[in-house]
């Protein structure tokens, strides 16, 4: 197999799937440019023309709900945003109205549409272009939520959520976009709602999401150099999550630490972290540990930018804490 | 600063109708009626408990529109969406089920008034969060250019919807992608107890589509034959490939913002308001237009009491559905069970 | 004292507050109407003038907006939303300015506005007039929230919010305005951050969230009839939320069930269930059981909408699922 | 569809300005252009890692508006906003203290470029989410209002934003309750890579306002004495009570969406486009207009040499302010700290 960049497995995604479905198309903002998506378009509007890959105003309720609509009239459209800060301005389309129209008609229309949106922070860019709110929708009934973290998935889960027929948030990170991984060529699936094994260990179980699954990696093999064996967890669905390969992990291990790249209150963690608390109750030997953001907007500067994210040496340090219970 | 009562003089010199439009306009308009009035009737007696919107007032605008359109073309709607559910082809008695919350609803007893669902006929979904499906209509425009085909989305909408900002971001994009679609702003002066006058300080609202390059006129909107000349040829227009337009029609609704009251406890202005408007019925005035090109009173009587009969077998029917099962709660939250496969 | 009821709670600190500091004023839907806030601003602006009371256009996000820019200038905005489903439109001001703005200005300025909100649901309206999402803004850093549950907090809670001088959204609840109270004439405030124990109790401890700590109160009342002891707390605030009270109160208990309103996944109940694991874990003995919502949008019609919304009957069975661990 | 390349013609007469207002221009827009042409520099030598939208073509707008306002007057910008900062009143040292992080800069090093303060000259923020401080300045002019004081909210936005809703909101809103601001739409042609001919299909923009029934104008942005004019007439219309206009300034930026790169590999078409505006460079030109009105060029000489010195004082001062320390990250997420009692 060969090996390719995330970016680049998500341009392959979305190349096969346009070449494969004519319902297939794209929209949303930066499309057309070398810039906003980084190599995950690079030149797709060349590829596809600009009639099935549409740059637009800087419109998003209006665009995301024109995605939402193509969908319902028979279109699998992948909606894109460059950020999840501008996201927020498309709530409605996406919680009122994607997550909803299954339930409300009883399941007689499905909204076939992908809204995929990147997480990209850092550089200096500050509070209002850094914010990774995964766990707003995770919380929202009717949608499901993926969250690659090597170029395999960020090909697989693409292709997965398209074909899933229902409202799928697609959510990639911008720090993982020249991370290298073996992809297959053509059209296959990650299946949504499966966690990977990155890992096997005994000694404690790490869920990274995301980004924080490469830096739960990292930390699993930097234990390892220290005779602690951690059994990696990929959650890569959000929503739904797989409950079962994590429980089943905890209860074998009887620790966990779970790591997201989300702010700690009320986020993805505390999900993962609650249920494996309640559910595994009888096996847990230490208390969950969750590492995520601080509760605190981005900060800007560079030292502080450094203070603020989280890598692999929190998680290290969250095993070592509850290892030591 | 005031606002007309009545209609500004439509900028438009209405052609005749064929006397088959009318006709079908002027049974699309009282079987509008005849259900609402039913509706309200029974949300009075404590019967029917979710919100209803009611239309009643406005039937000339979803009978003028929905006479040009045909059945694969869609319809989107808001919390007002009865006339444009039946005017579409909706069933009536899936229609009322739905508004006793029942299984055999037309969203299965999942929506009551305010979601109405009949994909057949182009009715993909009318939901309450207002200007919501406007963008969504804008959506069905562009499926159809890039699917190639010829069919229209017509976004049904109110004067308040336009204080949405999304609606001015939709009308753009439309204009943009020349997208087959027609805005349709039922201008009915309120927005629940909101005045236009008290939401903003310019009464047009036809200009709305100007700013962005959309073709843009206004019509007496309790003129069904207005309403189906300018519809026919915008929706044309659409269907042709020549873009979107926009179009306003002044009307009214006689009874409250939700439920069955008249509303006037709003104002001493509405009070007036009403006295000017309901000489001006919809209903009446096509009636009157049929018998003045020879239609006999007869056969406008039998279509009255044809959609009578038809409300009163809908009741029956709603009443001795069943509810959906408590047990199903968890059902459809997606449509596509389980599969990636659909 | 006398005893009126939460919506009048509402209105007479609307009015105390307006009275007392120039600087108040309120705008946003429904202001002028007898129906859309219920009974809690009944003709407020007959007795403020409309000039401070503002029945705004139909422009979540712009109005929102102003009140944030209001604050910004040296007003005291309350913005009201009679419902969070229309609130969603207004995501931007809330999420992306106000929350950020004192943190990416290192706290030069403030934004001292009062997001006031509505659950409003039940009664046949189905899943866009229902949802309860305040799980979505205790996830975001520089924002307090705060959810009466009682007339006297209903009014405390409001003066401290626009007393707070930060950006604070009070959610109430529609079907908690007619509950009657004590409630002191005059300003007085009810501290953000604090819980309130509602009943003592020793043998599990039962933490309510809005509507659902009055339904936390009858369980305790019905479970004490049972010779079950709860302890019941009223969480009051979302954020900050009173962690020393919560875990002081199932340190002693050793069990606990969190009730909350919203939906179960990624909801508030997983914050304070996943806190309660993890730093009470030497003292559990049983697993932390949540009561929310299921995973689902709010069905329509009436026998479904009965068995989908949560009431003092489902946290009597989970205090006795737990109980018998 | 094409877009005329130069600014349609304006649809004012301009009357003559003061000179001081006009050397206060010069000197303002030269004070503008220093700052942002040693930014690019220290972008490119990588000192600068703040994403930075250099204003660098567009002085006029900022200072012809500026001219007209007090300090108490609000000024609310976006990404792009280094010129309105500097033209209300902010400390030039401060800003490039923040954009090079420091504890020292104006918003204390947590803001970066997009993120500028000071609010004892009336800047109360600028944010880089498009849009966002329309509504905001929208309530700084209500709070102006209630507060009875005579002060102006003047919102800075581009042509793109106009594409997001909430600005029309914002629009309808000011007008109904005949707010003191100033919406000034600094049209550049370009929302980052896109073409205003890739987003609408109408050039026109001012009218964005007339819907709304804001009285609505265009104006050459390149000319700071044209704006000056009009911003003289509708800061004076709102600061007399007599509520909001909107004011398009035709312009173009010189370099690329954000950094300093010239930005022609977006397209051919912008490289023609370039060629056609950088003769049309407003500081040249009002550097031509000051001479033809007897200003020396010496004195003119001077104040560019001023301005190329305070920014060298402020490089150095950036370079040795101490950056916030990472043990802070904790502060300042609620300005008010703790305490129910501000
Ligand atoms: C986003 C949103 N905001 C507010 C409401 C409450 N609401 C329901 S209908 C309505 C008025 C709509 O007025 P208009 O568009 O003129 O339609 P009409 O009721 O006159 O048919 C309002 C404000 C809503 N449903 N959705
Ligand atoms: C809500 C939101 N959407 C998208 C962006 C990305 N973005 C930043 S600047 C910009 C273009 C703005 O164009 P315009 O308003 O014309 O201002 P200009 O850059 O020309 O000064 C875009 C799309 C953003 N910052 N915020
Ligand atoms: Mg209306
Ligand atoms: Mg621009």
């Amino acid at each position: 197999m060969r090996e390719i960049n995330y970016a680049q497995a998500i341009r392959e995604a979305h190349a096969e799937l346009l070449a494969n479905d004519p319902r297939v198309f794209v929209i949303g903002q930066g499309l057309w440019s070398p810039w906003y998506a980084g190599a995950s378009l690079k030149d797709i509007d060349r590829e596809f023309g600009r009639d099935r890959i549409l740059d637009s105003p800087i419109s998003e309720n209006a665009v995301t709900g024109a995605a939402v609509g193509a969908a319902l009239a028979g279109m699998r459209p992948i909606v894109f945003h460059p950020r999840m800060d501008f996201m927020l301005l498309a709530m409605d389309p996406i919680v009122n109205q994607a997550a909803n129209w299954s339930y409300l008609f009883s399941g007689q229309i499905s909204v076939p549409v992908v809204i995929r949106v990147s997480i990209n922070r850092g550089g200096e860019q500050g509070a209002q272009h850094s914010q990774a709110v995964h766990a707003m929708f995770m919380h929202v009934p009717g949608i499901k939520v993926v969250m690659p973290a090597n170029p395999r998935d960020a090909k697989g889960l693409l292709v997965a959520a398209v074909a899933d027929g229902n409202p799928v948030m697609y959510i990639d990170d911008r720090w993982l976009y020249g991370e290298l991984g073996d992809v297959p060529e053509g059209l296959f699936e990650t299946p949504i709602g499966k966690a990977a094994v990155r890992r096997a260990g005994e000694d404690v179980t790490i869920v990274g999401i995301s980004f924080m699954a490469r830096e739960a990696e990292r930390a699993g093999a930097q234990l390892a150099a220290q005779g602690i064996s951690a059994e990696v967890l990929d959650l890569r669905s959000l929503k739904p999550w797989d409950k079962e390969t994590v429980l089943q992990s905890v209860r074998k291990t009887g620790r966990a630490v779970v790591a997201d790249s989300g702010w700690h209150t009320c986020g993805a963690a505390a999900e993962i972290a609650a249920t494996i608390s309640t559910e595994a109750f009888d096996h847990l030997l230490a208390p969950v540990k969750r590492v995520a953001l601080p509760d605190a907007p981005a900060p800007t500067s560079p030292e502080q930018e450094k203070a603020y994210f989280r890598t692999a040496t929190h998680i290290i340090e969250a095993a070592a804490a509850i290892l030591a219970h | 600063m005031t606002i007309t009562l009545g209609p500004r003089p439509t900028e438009v010199q209405v052609e005749p109708q064929r006397i088959g439009t009318l006709l079908w306009m002027y049974r699309t308009m009282v079987r509008i009626r005849t259900f609402e009035e039913r509706v309200a009737d029974l949300v009075d007696a404590g019967e029917i408990k979710t919100p209803c919107h009611l239309y009643i007032g406005q039937e000339a605008v979803a009978a003028g529109i929905c006479a040009n359109l045909r059945p694969e073309d869609t319809v989107w709607g808001g919390h007002r969406s009865h006339g444009h559910y039946l005017a579409k082809g909706g069933n009536l008695r899936a229609a009322l089920a739905e508004i006793f919350g029942r299984a055999t609803g037309c969203s299965g007893g999942r929506g009551g008034s305010m979601h109405l669902i009949a994909p057949s006929h182009g009715i993909l979904g009318t939901v309450p969060i207002v200007a919501a499906t406007v963008p969504l209509a804008v959506g069905a425009a562009l499926a159809a250019k890039l699917q190639h085909r010829d069919i229209v989305a017509v976004a049904f909408f109110g004067d308040g919807t336009l204080e949405e900002g999304h609606v001015h971001e939709s009308m753009n994009i439309a204009a943009l992608y020349r997208l087959p679609i027609v805005f349709v702003c039922e201008n009915n002066l309120y927005a629940s107890h909101m005045h236009l006058s008290a939401r903003r300080i310019k009464e047009t609202l036809a200009e709305a589509g100007s700013f962005h390059g959309i073709p843009s006129l206004t019509v007496d909107g309790n003129d069904a034959e207005a309403v189906s000349h300018c519809a026919g040829n915008i929706i044309q227009r659409a269907r042709s490939g020549n873009g979107p337009s926009f179009l306003e029609c002044l009307t009214f609704r006689w009874r409250g913002h939700v439920g069955p009251s008249w509303d006037t406890d709003v104002g001493v202005k509405r009070r007036d308001e009403l006295k000017d408007w309901l000489p001006k019925d919809p209903i009446a005035r096509t009636c009157r237009l049929l018998c003045e090109r020879g239609m006999s009173e007869d056969h406008l009587a039998a279509i009255r009491r044809d959609a009578a009969e038809e409300v009163d077998a809908a009741v029956e029917f709603a009443r001795s559905s069943p509810y959906p099962g408590p047990d199903r709660i968890m059902d459809h939250v997606f449509a596509i069970p389980n599969s990636a496969h659909a």
